[in-house]
């Protein structure tokens, strides 16, 4: 028997929502292993936020509509686009509302308000956040663009499904251009995800930080959504990832057997994944915001030489 | 119905009688603006009519009238590129008309009503006659006529020596933009083949057949003429200069449509005169237009005077026009038509898209002028509480102009994205790999946009009120400029989530132009996908994304709101910082300052910073001062060296003139003798 | 015989004026004067045009369409500059610039200046062409020095001695014309009758002709005020009294010019060869490119307009020099609405001057604030005298510029060249003048707009509506010229 | 008497007109440019009433008498009245290098004949040759006027410019027509007027007639 698209839909959209912070409650634990210190187990992600929920919130008197909006519409985006990678089927209805281009405009869409709601309050530290939020990220997006239309440019399209069928049912080679895309990718993807060695998700010193300058401000349920969005963020980073360069296993339609295989596939996937960018962030130290430019450009030349490679070899 | 071409001239006439009639309506005292204003937006919303009617059935209508020179009469035609102009124009003539009612009110009592409806009705007049005059000599006078009322309008602050010398660039530019188009009008007319006058007709251009040499004398000319007009860089001095000091409701019209009109000439040139041009031709404008693109949006980031931010804004936007007309020229070249097509209809939507959303932030500037008398984003701040509808209006204007969805200028740069990766198609190896480059060049500019107006709204509606006057004194603009700048916004909605339909009925000029249709393959699945080739290469669907997202939004909003939580307001937190002043707050060239640092080699940056270091501890400056200067490079790369040329020969010519009358007598004696000499 | 009217009127008036003096009413009869030529020039044109082809008014005199064109133009601007010099010379009068016998001689000269003007027009004789182009000049040289500052003599005596040696060359060409002429058509007047040339041209000694062309070229040449023989022009038209510049520059100029191609005509049909088209050409572009560099660095505002003058003649002489129908049609046009806007603009700047006591460019601000009509006279003249269209300025150059592009494209450059600098010049210098507030020292001014406005708005006309009439008048001069 | 004889005596009327040209360049005091000028007149006429006798044209019998009476006797005149008036009899006038003026001279007369040689070919007047003298004359004229820094000396220059001219018509084709003649004479009429009057404007105002002080409208800098 087989699922109707819409019921993989929910399913993918409720795995998503539900393992989101357990994904996140997973990497922490993971970096505290590594790290030597006791984790707080994976859950605690779900404490977090429904602490969270249960609080009051606290507004500074100056802060517009936008800043109480913001959060919603992460959340909101987040979720459609949650909605648009396929994870487990790449028979997923939602997934030709955007292509991987919109899709990363979407995200785009996110930040820009992050960052406004960032100056809303009109704090030092807000502004500060924001300005840098809004540079690493203009550097980033090229490279970011780049890097997947090297695979798009193998599978010729840029939808989504498309990309994924294709590279699932390539015969598996090694191909340098995706090589390189996917090395580029995962450099951006830390970029993206404010993670070491760009951003510390972990700190509240001003000198380090950048996505949580923006968000200092919040409190309670608006907190909470953005939390939670961000812990997405960071499931769907990495489900992009997998997507586009090694979607394997990825079931072709909603029969029951291959979808089951689709999701150990993909949990071990994300496992994996987790754990390299606990080694990459354990390994590395922050850097130096200046220093950024020289990182971001080596994800470029990364992904241009993917690019090139795929002109070249293939 | 009439049709369209009637229309389109009744629009005309109109404009051009309430140029010559300004003068009476004086006499009616305070309806005189009012009057004025609804009489241009009803004549832009008749070109808009005749311009939807021609683009929707693909007509083609013609006539001539009896002004002009005898033998070379007026031409005018109305085909669908040029029916698009007209919506392009009326569309933007007609909300920017609105606005003005509310908008030109500041100015009553203190400058000459009567100068700004004239000169402002015989620019539009001006911009429709460019796209439809059929002939050389007609096109030149439509042409100039628009710079001249456009100078004026640049002028009409006068007393102000910024605007005078601004007016005077942009004249000079202007003009020496059209000498250039005249010439390449020249060569047409000489290789023509038709005798006398009747070259001068586009006809006759159209079924010239030049030699290669010629055909690229013609088109780069006539392109130096359009990026001159267009502001593309390295011609693009004069914009940041003249659109800021302009009234506003002007600066929306230049920078939203008097712009494009070179639009459109490329395309006329391009597409309808030359038809057949090798590819590096579209590899110029290409390259051109990703410089602009992406140096355009870099200069904007720089600035802190909200109107010349925008102002350079305009310059990338044409870039980004300008890209998709190049990729659609090359492939043109190359005979793919519906590639080609792609790559145009991109260009074109976005022409429409910036109109619409550079039209309305224009609009909100003037707003903000309007309110504050102030240009100065460190002099402003939290706007968004005294002009409540202006910023939110303003924010749909930088959420367009930012190619964030689900607004219209996502879907056009998505469009020249999908063209930008079409290129393995071409059958030309460089140009394969060079292409998709030019996408990240793209993809950069869109980012560094997006952080531009992030700095500028946050700066000029967020935060805390940064300037000198009391904020108390800042109220919402009128009902009318409101209403402009209403019908702006909600048009930039509908162009972002009506795709497939604005393609469709744009689809007879990329069939007129280069031969290939997109309406087809690109609403196959109905009006809420859009699939530009086909679905399994891209699709994109605005409804969707903007219904999802507005029902996740909705449903949080409900669920987080069925149990009552008390929102506390408190002082600001930042981290438990006591005492925070507004002078604490970002400012714009704070926020600029990581990319100032990062891409600083591209401006002349000169960075001050002054310690007045206090008498009991060194380490505690007493005051500090920060001074930030950067100016455009092109200047003392092209420009001055120039200016001091023609001074410089003109010095070595004022010597002839040197007083004594013998040396006068010499020149005649000799010029004889040297005559005579070179006689046999 | 309407033709003979046509001059005994002028001199008439002109000997009438030296009578009646400095009567208060004298600046009416030399209104009325001009006027009646003028229609009386308008009636000649309607004769010529529905008779056709040209009338032999007799052996002296004839008329066809070309010179009949410049006869009514001349005798238009002479109208309206006398309308213009009515109240400027009045106001002189009271800054007390002029006393009472030099308005006598002023109003008898011009009279005499125009009668000149027509002869030398309608004249059938090169050697009284030669006749009255330098009575033309003697008639000016004493306007120019009118009053009596060291510069003004300084610049008349230039402009007496320098027009007077360029004229003498020219008669050594009229000398040699009749040489190559009476082998042809023997001897006596008949000789250098233009109607016979015309006709014989093809039959006329080449060597001798293009020695005579030479001649004529520098002779003619200097009368119009083509670089390098132009030195007197920016000086005798910056000292003299305003009305007198208009003159000047609006007509005189195109006399001299209008002599040139009459030449030409005679040598290209004898030579058969680009020869003097060639030499004309060469000389057009020196002066566009000299005079529109010298307009960058001009601080008196008569001057930047006499040097704009010099431009515009430049153009047209490459015009006519370059040949071919559209461009001399171009040329045609060319003088003519040169001579309207340039005339105009010459009004608006005396009053210009009249209300700030002063010609330096500096010096002269908020025109449109301060006295709109003079304001706005002067900027739209400017930008008629730029190229900018709709006015007819523009129809000409674009006329001028694409025939250019056509026959000469490597010469178009350097037009481009000319053109924008001498654009820019403009803009740079009167822009400030007419913009701005109002300066302290300027002072109010009863201006005479009518004359500017005339003008203006035949401009206008001709740039975006010229009569069908009209152009196929140009056409058949064309034709002459070929 | 024959025409070859006529000729002859052409020709040396030509040397002479040619020989005063030149006294007129070397020439430094005023009052003896005046009288030299008067010279080149005289012979002028003379000439003109020679060719005008031997070829039968009569009407050169009037130009001749025309230039004795304005060329002999009346601008002489006005002009030695004028000097004294103006009391520049005295005047010497510094002339800047006269043998250089002179070869200079020497080389326009060989130029001005290799221009009239191919007329002269062209012509079966007996007068032809002497086109090139005329010639010669003129621009020996110009010579002047750029050379000397005297309002009196510049006007002789023109005048005697105006002489080769004259001699030119004379000698290519036996005079202009007779309008022009006189028309050419009323024109000079006119100019000795005004030069007349610009003497005094130019004495009164730069109190002497000195060219040099008028150079005050220049625009270098």
């Amino acid at each position: 028997m087989s699922l109707h698209p819409f019921a993989i839909e929910l399913l993918q959209l409720s795995l998503l929502l539900g393992l989101a912070p357990a994904f996140a409650g997973w990497v922490k634990v993971l970096k505290c292993r590594v790290q030597g210190r006791t984790a707080a187990g994976i859950l605690q992600p779900y404490r977090d936020i429904r602490r969270l929920f249960g609080k009051d919130i606290v507004l500074a008197e100056n802060a517009s509509w936008i800043f109480r909006f913001t959060p919603y519409l992460t959340f909101g985006v987040t979720v459609i686009a949650a909605g648009i990678i396929p994870l487990v089927s790449v028979d997923l209805p939602l997934s030709a509302t955007a292509d991987v281009i919109a899709l990363v405009m979407l995200f785009g869409l996110i930040r820009f308000f992050t960052a406004l709601a960032g100056m809303d309050i009109g704090t030092a530290f807000g502004g500060m956040g924001s300005s840098r939020e809004m540079t690493i990220a203009s550097l980033a997006e090229p490279a970011m663009l780049m890097a997947i239309f090297t695979v798009s440019l193998a599978s010729n399209s840029t939808s989504l499904t498309q990309m994924v069928s294709v590279m699932a049912h390539a015969e598996f080679v090694i191909r340098p251009s995706l090589a390189f895309a996917l090395a580029a990718f995962i450099l951006i993807a830390l970029a993206e995800t404010g993670r070491i060695p760009v951003d510390n998700p972990a700190t509240h010193l001003e000198l380090t930080m950048i996505h949580e300058a923006m968000i200092l401000e919040y409190s309670g349920r608006h907190l909470a959504l953005i939390e939670w969005a961000g812990m997405m963020k960071l499931a769907l980073f990495f489900a992009l990832g997998i997507s586009a360069f090694c979607p394997w296993g990825i079931s072709p339609g909603g029969e029951i057997g291959t979808l089951a295989l689709a999701l150990v596939m993909l949990a071990v996937k994300l496992m994996v994944g987790a754990l390299v960018m606990v080694l990459i962030e354990t390994g590395l130290a922050k850097m130096r915001i200046f220093r950024l430019p020289e990182y971001l450009g080596s994800a470029f030349l990364l992904a241009t030489l993917g690019m090139i490679a795929f002109f070249i070899l293939e | 119905m009439a049709p369209p071409l009637d229309i389109a001239g009744f629009s005309v006439l109109l404009l051009l009688a309430l140029a010559l009639l300004a003068p009476l309506l004086r006499s009616v005292r305070t309806l005189q603006i009012p009057l004025a204003f609804s009489l241009g937006a009803a004549a832009s919303l008749a070109a808009v009519i005749a311009g939807v009617i021609t683009v929707a059935d693909g007509s083609v209508a013609s006539a001539t009238l009896t002004l002009g020179i005898p033998g070379l009469p007026f031409h005018i035609r109305l085909d669908p590129l040029a029916g698009f102009f007209l919506v392009v124009i009326g569309l933007v003539g007609f909300f920017v008309s609105i606005y003005s009612i509310g908008y030109v009110k500041g100015y009553g009592g203190v400058r000459s009503i009567t100068q700004m409806i004239c000169f402002y009705s015989l620019f539009l007049a001006g911009m429709l006659l460019v796209v439809l005059a059929d002939d050389a000599y007609f096109f030149l006078v439509a042409w100039e006529l628009m710079a001249a009322a456009s100078y004026f309008l640049v002028m009409y602050e006068d007393e102000r020596a910024e605007n005078r010398r601004a007016a005077f660039l942009y004249l000079l530019i202007a003009h020496v933009g059209a000498i250039a188009i005249l010439l390449a009008f020249g060569v047409m007319a000489g290789q023509s083949g038709r005798g006398g006058f009747d070259g001068y007709t586009f006809d006759a251009m159209r079924t010239a057949h030049l030699s290669s040499g010629w055909a690229a004398a013609a088109f780069f000319l006539a392109f130096f003429g359009f990026a001159a007009k267009a502001g593309v860089i390295p011609l693009h001095v004069w914009l940041p200069e003249a659109h800021p000091v302009a009234p506003s409701n002007i600066s929306a019209l230049m920078s939203g449509v008097m712009i494009k009109t070179s639009i459109y000439g490329i395309c006329r040139f391009a597409f309808d005169f030359i038809k057949e041009f090798p590819w590096w031709w579209g590899c110029v404008v290409l390259a051109l237009g990703l410089i602009s693109a992406v140096m355009g949006v870099l200069y904007a980031l720089m600035q802190h005077d909200l109107k010349r931010l925008l102002a350079y804004h305009s310059v990338e936007n044409i870039g980004i026009i300008l890209i998709g007309l190049g990729l659609s020229m090359i492939f043109a070249s190359f005979h793919l038509p519906t590639l080609a097509a792609l790559a145009l209809v991109a260009a074109l939507y976005h022409t429409l898209n910036h109109a619409m959303f550079k039209g309305l932030l224009f609009m909100g500037a003037g707003a903000v002028l309007h309110a504050t008398h102030e240009r100065n984003m460190e002099e402003m701040g939290g706007l968004i509480h005294r002009l409540p509808w202006t910023a939110a209006l303003f924010l749909i204007g930088c959420v367009s102009i930012s190619a964030l969805p689900p607004f219209n200028g996502f879907v056009s740069e998505w469009l020249t994205f999908q063209a930008f990766l079409l290129s393995p198609a071409l059958p030309h190896p460089l140009l394969k790999l060079l292409i998709p480059l030019g996408a990240a060049l793209l993809a950069l500019t869109g980012a560094l946009a997006a952080a531009c107006f992030v700095k500028v709204y946050g700066v000029v509606f967020l935060g805390q009120w940064r300037g000198h006057q009391k904020p108390e004194r800042i109220h919402e603009v009128g009902p009318s400029m409101l209403g402009g700048m209403l019908l702006t916004a909600l048009t930039c909605f509908l162009l972002g989530i009506f795709p497939t339909w604005v393609i469709a009925w744009l689809d007879t000029i990329p069939k007129q132009l280069c031969g290939g249709r997109l309406a087809e393959s690109a609403g196959k699945f109905g009006w809420m996908w859009l699939t530009p080739l086909s679905h399994e290469r891209a699709s994109y669907s605005g409804p969707v994304v903007f219904i999802g997202i507005l029902a996740v939004v909705a449903v949080t909003w409900l669920l987080l709101h069925l149990r009552a939580t008390r929102v506390g307001r408190v002082p600001i937190w930042d981290c438990g910082f006591a005492k925070l002043t507004p002078r604490m707050q970002y400012t714009a060239s704070a926020f600029s300052m990581p990319i100032r640092r990062v891409l600083g080699f591209l401006f002349a940056v000169r960075e001050q910073v002054e310690i007045v270091p206090q008498t009991n501890h060194p380490a505690m400056p007493g005051t500090l001062q920060y001074r930030l200067r950067i100016r455009d490079r092109f200047w003392n790369w092209l420009y001055e060296p120039q200016g001091d040329a023609a001074y410089w020969i003109a010095r070595q010519v004022g010597k002839l003139q040197q007083g004594r009358i013998q040396i006068y007598l010499l020149y005649s004696f000799v010029t004889l003798i040297v005559l005579l000499v070179f006689l046999g | 015989m309407i033709l003979i009217a046509l001059l005994v009127i002028s001199i008439l008036v002109a000997l009438i004026l030296a009578f009646i003096g400095d009567w208060r009413y004298a600046p009416e009869v030399n209104i009325g004067g001009s006027l009646l030529t003028f229609i009386v020039s308008l009636v000649l044109a309607l004769q010529v045009y529905r008779e056709g082809g040209s009338i032999a008014g007799s052996t002296y005199f004839f008329v066809d369409y070309l010179n009949i064109s410049l006869v009514v133009l001349t005798t238009l601007v002479s109208t309206t500059t006398a309308i213009f010099s009515r109240r400027y010379m009045r106001v002189e009068r009271e800054h007390g610039r002029v006393g009472h016998w030099r308005m006598r001689f002023y109003h008898a000269m011009f009279q005499l200046f125009i009668f000149a003007m027509l002869i030398a027009l309608v004249t059938n004789n090169f050697g009284v062409l030669w006749i009255s182009m330098e009575l033309a000049t003697l008639a000016t040289v004493l306007l120019v020095s009118l009053y009596r500052t060291p510069t003004a003599i300084e610049a008349a005596w230039k402009y007496f001695i320098l027009c007077g040696v360029g004229i003498a060359q020219a008669l050594f060409g009229t000398v040699l014309l009749y040489f190559a002429a009476e082998r042809v058509l023997g001897a006596g007047g008949n000789a250098l009758l233009w109607t016979n040339l015309s006709r014989v041209s093809g039959e006329l000694d080449p060597t001798v002709m293009r020695l005579a062309f030479v001649f004529l070229m520098v002779g003619y040449g200097t009368k119009a005020g083509l670089v390098p023989l132009h030195n007197w022009l920016p000086d005798a038209h910056s000292e003299g009294p305003t009305p007198v510049s208009a003159v000047l520059s609006g007509l005189l100029l195109n006399i001299a010019l209008y002599a040139l191609i009459r030449c030409k005509a005679l040598v290209d049909a004898s030579l058969a060869t680009g020869f003097a088209g060639n030499i004309m050409m060469g000389f057009g572009l020196l002066s566009l490119l000299t005079a529109s560099f010298s307009m960058l660095r001009q601080k008196d505002i008569k001057r930047l307009f006499a040097y704009s003058s010099i431009e515009h003649m430049g153009i047209a002489t490459f015009a006519f020099g370059l040949g071919g129908p559209i461009a001399t049609f171009g040329g045609v046009l060319h003088m003519i609405v040169h001579s309207l806007a340039k005339s105009a603009t010459f009004f608006s700047v005396g009053h210009a001057a009249q209300m700030h006591g002063t010609q330096e460019i500096s010096r002269i601000r908020g025109l449109i604030r301060g006295n709109p009509a003079v304001g706005w006279g002067m900027f739209l003249g400017v930008m008629a005298l730029a190229g900018m269209p709709p006015f007819g300025i523009f129809t000409s150059e674009f006329l001028i510029l694409t025939a250019t592009m056509k026959d000469a494209p490597l010469l178009a450059p350097l037009l481009l060249l000319g053109l924008t600098v001498a654009f820019a010049a403009l803009f740079r210098k009167v822009q400030p003048m007419v913009t701005g507030l109002i300066p302290p020292w300027q002072k109010p001014l009863a201006a005479a707009n009518i004359p500017v406005f005339i003008h203006l708005a035949l401009v206008l006309i001709l740039g975006i509506y010229l009569p069908g009439f009209l152009a196929n008048w140009f056409h058949l001069a064309v034709e002459i010229l070929k | 008497m024959t025409n070859t004889l006529a000729a002859q005596i052409n020709s040396l009327l030509a040397a002479l007109i040619l020989l005063t040209a030149f006294a007129l360049l070397a020439q430094r005091k005023i009052i003896a440019l005046v009288h030299i000028f008067a010279w080149q007149g005289f012979f002028l006429a003379l000439s003109t009433a020679v060719i005008g006798f031997a070829s039968g044209e009569h009407h050169l019998y009037i130009s001749s008498f025309l230039t004795l009476g304005m060329k002999v006797i009346l601008l002489p005149y006005i002009l030695y009245k004028l000097v004294h008036k103006l009391k520049i009899h005295r005047d010497i006038e510094s002339v800047v290098n006269i043998p250089t003026t002179m070869l200079l001279g020497i080389a326009l007369v060989v130029f001005s004949y290799h221009l009239t040689a191919p007329i002269r070919e062209l012509s079966n007047l007996m007068t032809r040759s002497t086109l090139a003298i005329a010639l010669a004359t003129v621009m020996l004229g110009l010579l002047m006027m750029v050379t000397r820094r005297h309002a009196v000396t510049q006007i002789l220059g023109f005048l005697a410019m105006e002489n080769g001219l004259f001699f030119a018509a004379t000698s290519a084709t036996y005079g202009m027509p007779m309008v022009v003649e006189l028309g050419v004479a009323l024109d000079l009429l006119i100019a000795a007027f005004i030069f007349g009057i610009f003497f005094f404007h130019i004495n009164t105002t730069f109190d002497s007639l000195d060219v040099d002080q008028m150079a005050k409208l220049k625009e270098t800098d």
